[in-house]
């Protein structure tokens, strides 16, 4: 039996009024809507569904394709488990998180550049309040600026795109905006770009997730490192390698900037002695390296960064967001040996520290096998030198990490465990076995890539041009 | 038995060392010892085998008598390594991981040497290359395991690219068919043939990448850097070997401007085993740690098997080929007996130690024996691989790259007797004078690779026949062997002959030695000081800085360290700057920058278009 | 010319946001750039000499030049969220000022 | 120029001059209130472009609500509050 997508939005909505009104159960209530959700993103029926009796292009529509399917699938798993992860820390937030989940799966589902406007705020506002968790409430007043001027230009860029192609449907924009030229679209598309971006943590519009996310406890680390931004990756994805796909002239700007943010982010991690500061910078550049991707049309390549950069960080924020609360500080050289006396969730932390590096047998290793592939084969050097560049160093500061969390003892003596910090567990033990989970995945995905990308992008879908080709050419050896 | 069951089950043994170890870490390492004992002999019976090609996964594996022959060496190292490893489980901090790690990283070398497509190949040597890592974290030092990681990181990267430019150029991962194709693309193949053979630099340790090894060798846990020295050294030089084999490089280069016959490319990368040879030698002469000394004698070695392996030629190829198992036999027996002794001591420094020979006799045999090998002195293995060296050289008329073999040569002759007369020789320290000689297990490992030095020295041929099996597998011509013999254009060597004439040398030294034993027995540190006071009491020891004089010649030398201590650097003050500027705290700040991006954005787009 | 007024706005209200620390002040900003937007869109919906998009007994049918109804619809619901992202700005000037005692960002400092 | 031009002249005028005054006055209440009368001029140009319903929810969102929360969350600040 399969169900209309607009339940994936309808039910946390709705639950999330109920958990307004009746604060008793409201935990409950989160529990519910988080864990139908999970399983409903996967008996959604695919296609577009009009809403509110309009037809198609006039009303408002969702689409599920591939593409949004995986967006959803991989936004409610992922809140399911950021939920097992640190239920305590979420239930006292259970109507912010639903309509929050709402807004994303909306985000992701509309086919309507002004309905996507609508859920992101909906989506931001939910992120705001999340982020007042940190007791910085500087920090979530940036954030709220920064959102607040990001979705004035969003809506700038629209309504000018809307001047000249006179609709706000995706489908008929992407038509009509193929016959605008580039030095017209370089302004509005500049515009949406900057406005997308502060969730998807690019460039010009991160300077809030020093603060925010710096401060992150074990849940809204992990919803905003891999949650929310997840989601805005997607939007970004659908944006700029389906509706507004950029010419030559916008490309190169809109990719230097994405290229700009990597650079910057991995710089920026090689540098911080904090540990949440470093996941942070590194989740900047995963988005940048993901931006750039999809702004060059490599959508399969770009998900599975996404993916990878999602389970990783899911697994490394809850982690460093329950350090800090263990231990009272999170500057890695203090937590030595912290791994000591939690091997299975040092064990998981350091697969999905190894994933994003890109090592092999790992998830990260196709993911990072594909963005090479893609862009050498286009024919492109530069952006793949970058990108094992940024790796070197990306490399550097993940071992630095993990032999500090695993290996405590002076320079020169022996590896000692008398050393380290101490024995508080991390996790509980639900959590412990989320994290273990996620790792697992990670690891059966790379010794798996054709089935994982299969799941990923099926064949034949909006992914197929690019997608699993380079995994079935992993499994030949090569051999066309 | 087949390839593909030898993985899985020594990945299974690993996992298993892994529980064993939690309950009884002594019955994990002893795990260790029949897992690789086992691959060992699984991997010698594949001779059989040879030529079949697998698929496991989505590996795809070509069992070639090259991986063959790698394979060996490397199993050989880990395998009599891990006799020592259950003595040494209560120094590591995670005994279980250390286990696991030990039986990954060596399945890791098993897909590495019979891969037969890129992804294979890569797979397997990024999972060598992490899991020793956290093998290395466990030593002394946590910078080491580091360095270790970054140095190997920047190889792997670049061979990635390689390896990714490779394929986007001819469409395949097969290492034949993808570098065979690139003949068509001379310009490209410059800079594969560049950035894939970086890896095996880094890993083989050529200048400027050599900075790991003194760190990596000499922090590892003790049982770890006769690996790291006698085994995953050589996993570079197997790349090396790829990148002129696989990868024609002759081919494809042979018609740019050339140095007597060597392509300009390739030239340089034996330039650069030519200057390893030189800072290696140098930089070991310096050392006062035993571990350090002989880490830095694993770069000079390198040199000398890439220079080897990039002639490609009759004699000089087969020099290289056979030095490796020359160098992986001696070095890891040298290492074991340093750890052999550090087991009693608890110390590697040259400094603190002496006179060991009265306590660990078999030891001292073990490591004179291995020095000798490394020092390329006759009658030993290493003196046969590094003559095919020079014969190669001088057949070539390659005189710079022969005279930094030669220099390294001497060089050798300095550092080696130095932990021999500093460790062994000498008076004994009071404090060691009830040290007792290893057990029987930790010695059995010693005494074999001991007999196998001595086998490489005494009848090289029965190695020289595999490689000029190799030889022939690659389409070179094999080197001349006759009866017991190596004929090469210049020369011949008769092994045997010399081993006697050696031998008769020994016998008669033995003798005098043992007539005139009458020198007087002092304490060690009781040296003549012109009655000064010295209070730092490692002074006093009589092999502390030995070669001070020698070494001030070259104190003021740059070091490569440096160099990365400043990107490292750099690369902290672009963080910097990134962080000031773009991720500000203050709104204001991305108010800023957004105006400013889409400014700009708009100008350039201006130009652009 | 209304059209450039609102775009105006939108540039006032970002230097009101650059030319002061005052939260309350970088609120007010916000709502300025805001209305700016809200009045550019409904300016660009507007076609000159139409009618207000709603049916009723004096324009009983589409022959009548309409303004573009999509654009005032957008503006309703922007201006919906305004009032929400504005309402919650004040909670965390509130919290700021509980917090530090100043609504000044530049004299809270380095809060990171 | 018809009535319109010089209507519209007249609002775009009024609406940067209040948008400015309230960006630049010294005084958080007199900023607000500026901030308010911007509000009744977007009204103004919102009937002007034939917008009523867009012209009402401005007027009681803009003008009433946005106003009424701002002067609440500053009036029990007194004198600290005020200065810029």
């Amino acid at each position: 039996m399969m169900f209309n997508p607009v339940l994936l939005i309808a039910i946390p909505l709705g639950l999330a009024f109920i958990a307004v009104i009746f604060k008793k159960i409201q935990k409950w209530i989160l529990a519910l809507g988080i864990i139908v959700n999970a399983v409903l993103v996967f008996f959604v029926e695919k296609g577009e569904t009009a809403i509110g009796g309009f037809k198609i292009p006039f009303g408002i529509s969702l689409v599920l394709d591939d593409f949004s399917a995986a967006g959803v699938i991989l936004i409610n798993i992922l809140a399911l488990a950021a939920i097992v992860i640190a239920f305590k820390k979420a239930e006292k937030f259970a109507p912010v998180i639903l309509a929050g989940l709402a807004g994303m799966n909306g985000m992701i589902l509309t086919g309507d550049l002004f309905n996507l406007f609508v859920f992101m705020e909906i989506t931001a506002i939910s992120a705001y309040i999340l982020s007042s968790e940190g007791r910085k409430p500087a920090q979530s007043f940036n954030y709220l600026v920064i959102g607040s001027v990001g979705s004035v230009f969003y809506l700038l860029g629209l309504i000018l795109l809307y001047n000249q192609t006179g609709t706000l449907n995706m489908v008929l924009m992407t038509e009509k905006t193929g016959f605008l030229e580039q030095t017209v679209l370089l302004l509005p598309v500049l515009l949406i770009f900057v406005g997308i971006a502060v969730e998807a943590k690019l460039l010009p519009m991160a300077g809030w997730v020093r603060g925010v996310l710096g401060n992150s406890n074990s849940y809204t680390g992990v919803m905003f490192a891999s949650v929310y931004s997840s989601a805005a990756l997607f939007v970004f994805g659908r944006i700029f390698s389906q509706v507004l796909v950029p010419g030559t002239t916008v490309g190169i700007v809109i990719i230097t900037i994405a290229l700009v943010t990597f650079a910057a982010g991995q710089a920026s991690a090689f540098r911080s002695k904090s540990l949440r500061q470093v996941l942070l910078y590194s989740s900047i550049a995963q988005s940048g390296l993901a931006a750039a991707l999809f702004a060059t049309g490599f959508v399969f390549p770009a998900v599975l960064v996404v993916v990878n950069n999602a389970i990783g960080k899911l697994i490394m924020f809850s982690a460093a967001g329950s350090l800090e609360e263990k231990y009272g500080t999170d500057d890695y050289i203090g937590l030595g040996g912290a791994f000591n006396k939690n091997t299975l969730t040092g064990i998981a932390f350091t697969i999905a520290a190894l994933s994003l590096t890109g090592l092999p047998l790992l998830f990260g290793f196709y993911a990072k096998l594909n963005v090479l592939a893609a862009y050498l084969n286009q024919g492109t050097f530069f952006v793949p030198a970058v990108v094992l560049l940024g790796t070197i160093v990306e490399g550097a500061y993940f071992i630095k990490i993990l032999i500090k969390l695993w290996a405590p003892g002076k320079e020169g003596e022996w590896a000692d465990a008398d050393q380290s910090v101490g024995d508080k567990r991390i996790f509980s033990y639900t959590g412990t076995i989320a994290v273990i989970l996620a790792a697992v995945l990670v690891v059966l995905s790379g010794l798996l890539p054709d089935t994982a990308g299969k799941l990923i992008a099926p064949e034949g879908g909006l992914l197929g041009d690019d997608g699993p080709a380079i995994s079935l050419l992993i499994q030949k050896g090569g051999d066309q | 038995m087949n390839l593909n069951l030898i993985i899985i089950i020594t990945t299974a043994v690993a996992l298993v060392a892994y529980l064993v170890s939690k309950v009884n870490d002594k019955a994990g390492a002893a795990m260790t010892v029949v897992g690789s004992l086992f691959a060992l002999i699984a991997v010698f019976l594949l001779r059989d085998s040879i030529g079949t090609e697998i698929t496991l996964l989505y590996f795809n594996f070509n069992l070639t008598v090259t991986g063959w022959y790698f394979a060996l060496v490397m199993l050989m190292a880990y395998s009599m390594t891990a006799f020592f490893n259950p003595f040494w489980m209560k120094k590591l901090i995670y005994p279980a991981g250390y286990n696991f790690l030990y039986l990954l990283s060596m399945a890791g070398t098993l897909g590495v040497f019979f891969a037969k497509d890129f992804i294979t190949l890569f797979v397997f040597w990024e999972t060598v290359v992490w899991s020793s890592a956290f093998i290395i974290q466990m030593g002394k030092s946590r910078q080491a395991a580091y360095v270790y990681y970054v140095i190997s990181a920047i190889g792997s990267m670049a061979t990635l690219f390689a390896i990714m430019f490779a394929y986007g150029t001819t469409g395949t991962f097969v290492i034949n068919d993808a570098f065979g194709g690139l003949a068509a693309y001379p310009g490209r193949a410059i800079v594969i043939f560049v950035t894939f053979i970086a890896a095996g630099m880094a890993k083989i340790g050529i200048f400027p990448f050599h900075v790991w090894l003194p760190f990596a060798h000499g922090s590892a846990p003790h049982t770890f850097s006769p690996v790291l020295s006698g085994g995953l050294v050589k996993m570079g030089a197997f790349v090396a070997l790829l990148s002129v084999t696989a990868f024609p490089a002759y081919k494809i280069f042979g018609g740019m401007a050339s140095f007597r016959g060597i392509p300009l490319p390739i030239y340089f990368m034996m330039a650069l085993g030519a200057i390893s040879i030189v800072v290696g030698t140098l930089m070991a002469i310096k050392q006062e740690d035993a571990k350090k000394l002989l880490a830095y004698s694993s770069v000079a070695n390198g040199g000398y098997i890439l220079i080897g392996l990039l002639m490609l030629d009759q004699v000089g190829f087969a020099g290289g080929l056979m030095h490796i198992v020359n160098h992986a036999v001696a070095s890891a027996a040298a290492f074991l007996s340093i750890a052999a002794v550090a087991y009693r001591t608890g110390t590697t420094k040259m400094s603190e130690m002496g006179g060991m020979i009265h306590r660990m006799p078999i030891t001292y045999v073990v490591y004179l024996i291995a020095i000798i090998s490394m020092a390329g002195i006759p009658p030993m293995g290493g003196f046969v691989s590094k003559w095919l060296i020079f014969q190669g050289l001088a057949d070539k008329g390659l005189l710079f790259i022969a005279a930094t073999a030669f220099f390294g040569s001497i060089g050798s002759f300095l550092y080696v007797f130095r932990p021999l007369s500093a460790v062994f020789l000498g008076q004994t320290f009071t404090r060691d004078l009830n040290k007792k000689e290893v057990g029987v297990f930790m010695l059995f490992p010693m005494v074999v690779l001991t007999l196998l030095s001595l086998l490489t020295g005494i009848f090289p041929n029965i190695f020289l026949r595999v490689v000029t099996e190799i030889q022939t597998s690659l389409g070179v011509l094999p080197v001349t062997l006759a009866e017991n013999t190596i004929v090469t254009n210049n020369g011949f060597l008769d092994a045997f002959k010399v081993f006697i004439v050696f031998g008769f040398g020994f016998a008669i030294a033995f003798v005098l030695f043992i007539a005139r034993r009458k020198s007087r027995r002092v304490e060690l540190m009781d040296t003549y000081t012109s009655a000064e006071f010295i209070h730092t009491r490692e002074l006093l020891h009589y092999s502390h800085s030995f070669y001070a004089p020698f070494e001030r010649l070259y104190e003021k030398a740059p070091d490569t360290m440096k160099l990365y201590h400043k990107a490292a650097v750099k690369i902290s003050e672009i963080g910097n700057f990134a962080e000031a500027i773009f991720f500000g705290i203050k709104p204001a700040r991305t108010v800023l920058l957004v105006m400013g991006t889409v400014l700009i954005g708009i100008i350039a787009g201006g130009v652009l278009s | 010319m209304i059209k450039f007024a609102s775009l105006l706005l939108i540039v006032i209200g970002l230097y009101g946001i650059l030319s002061t620390r005052n939260v309350i002040k970088i609120l007010v900003g916000i709502n300025v750039m805001e209305i700016g937007i809200n009045i550019f869109i409904i300016a660009i919906g507007f076609v000159n000499g139409g009618a207000a998009p709603i049916l009723s007994v004096d324009n009983p049918g589409s022959l009548l030049k309409f303004v573009d109804p999509v654009a005032q619809a957008l503006v309703l619901t922007s201006i919906v969220i305004g009032l929400g992202v504005t309402a919650l700005g004040l909670v965390f000037a509130r919290k700021i000022h509980k917090k530090h005692g100043t609504y000044d960002l530049s004299e809270i400092g380095g809060e990171s | 120029m018809n009535w319109f031009n010089i209507l519209e002249a007249g609002v775009s005028v009024l609406l940067v001059a209040v948008a400015l005054a309230a960006v630049l006055s010294k005084k958080l209440l007199v900023s607000i209130i500026f901030l308010s009368a911007l509000s009744m001029m977007a009204v103004s140009a919102f009937a002007l472009l034939s917008a009523p319903d867009v012209a009402v929810t401005e007027a009681v969102i803009g003008s009433g609500l946005v106003t009424f929360i701002f002067v609440a969350s500053i009036r029990n600040l007194g004198k600290a509050g005020e200065k810029l």
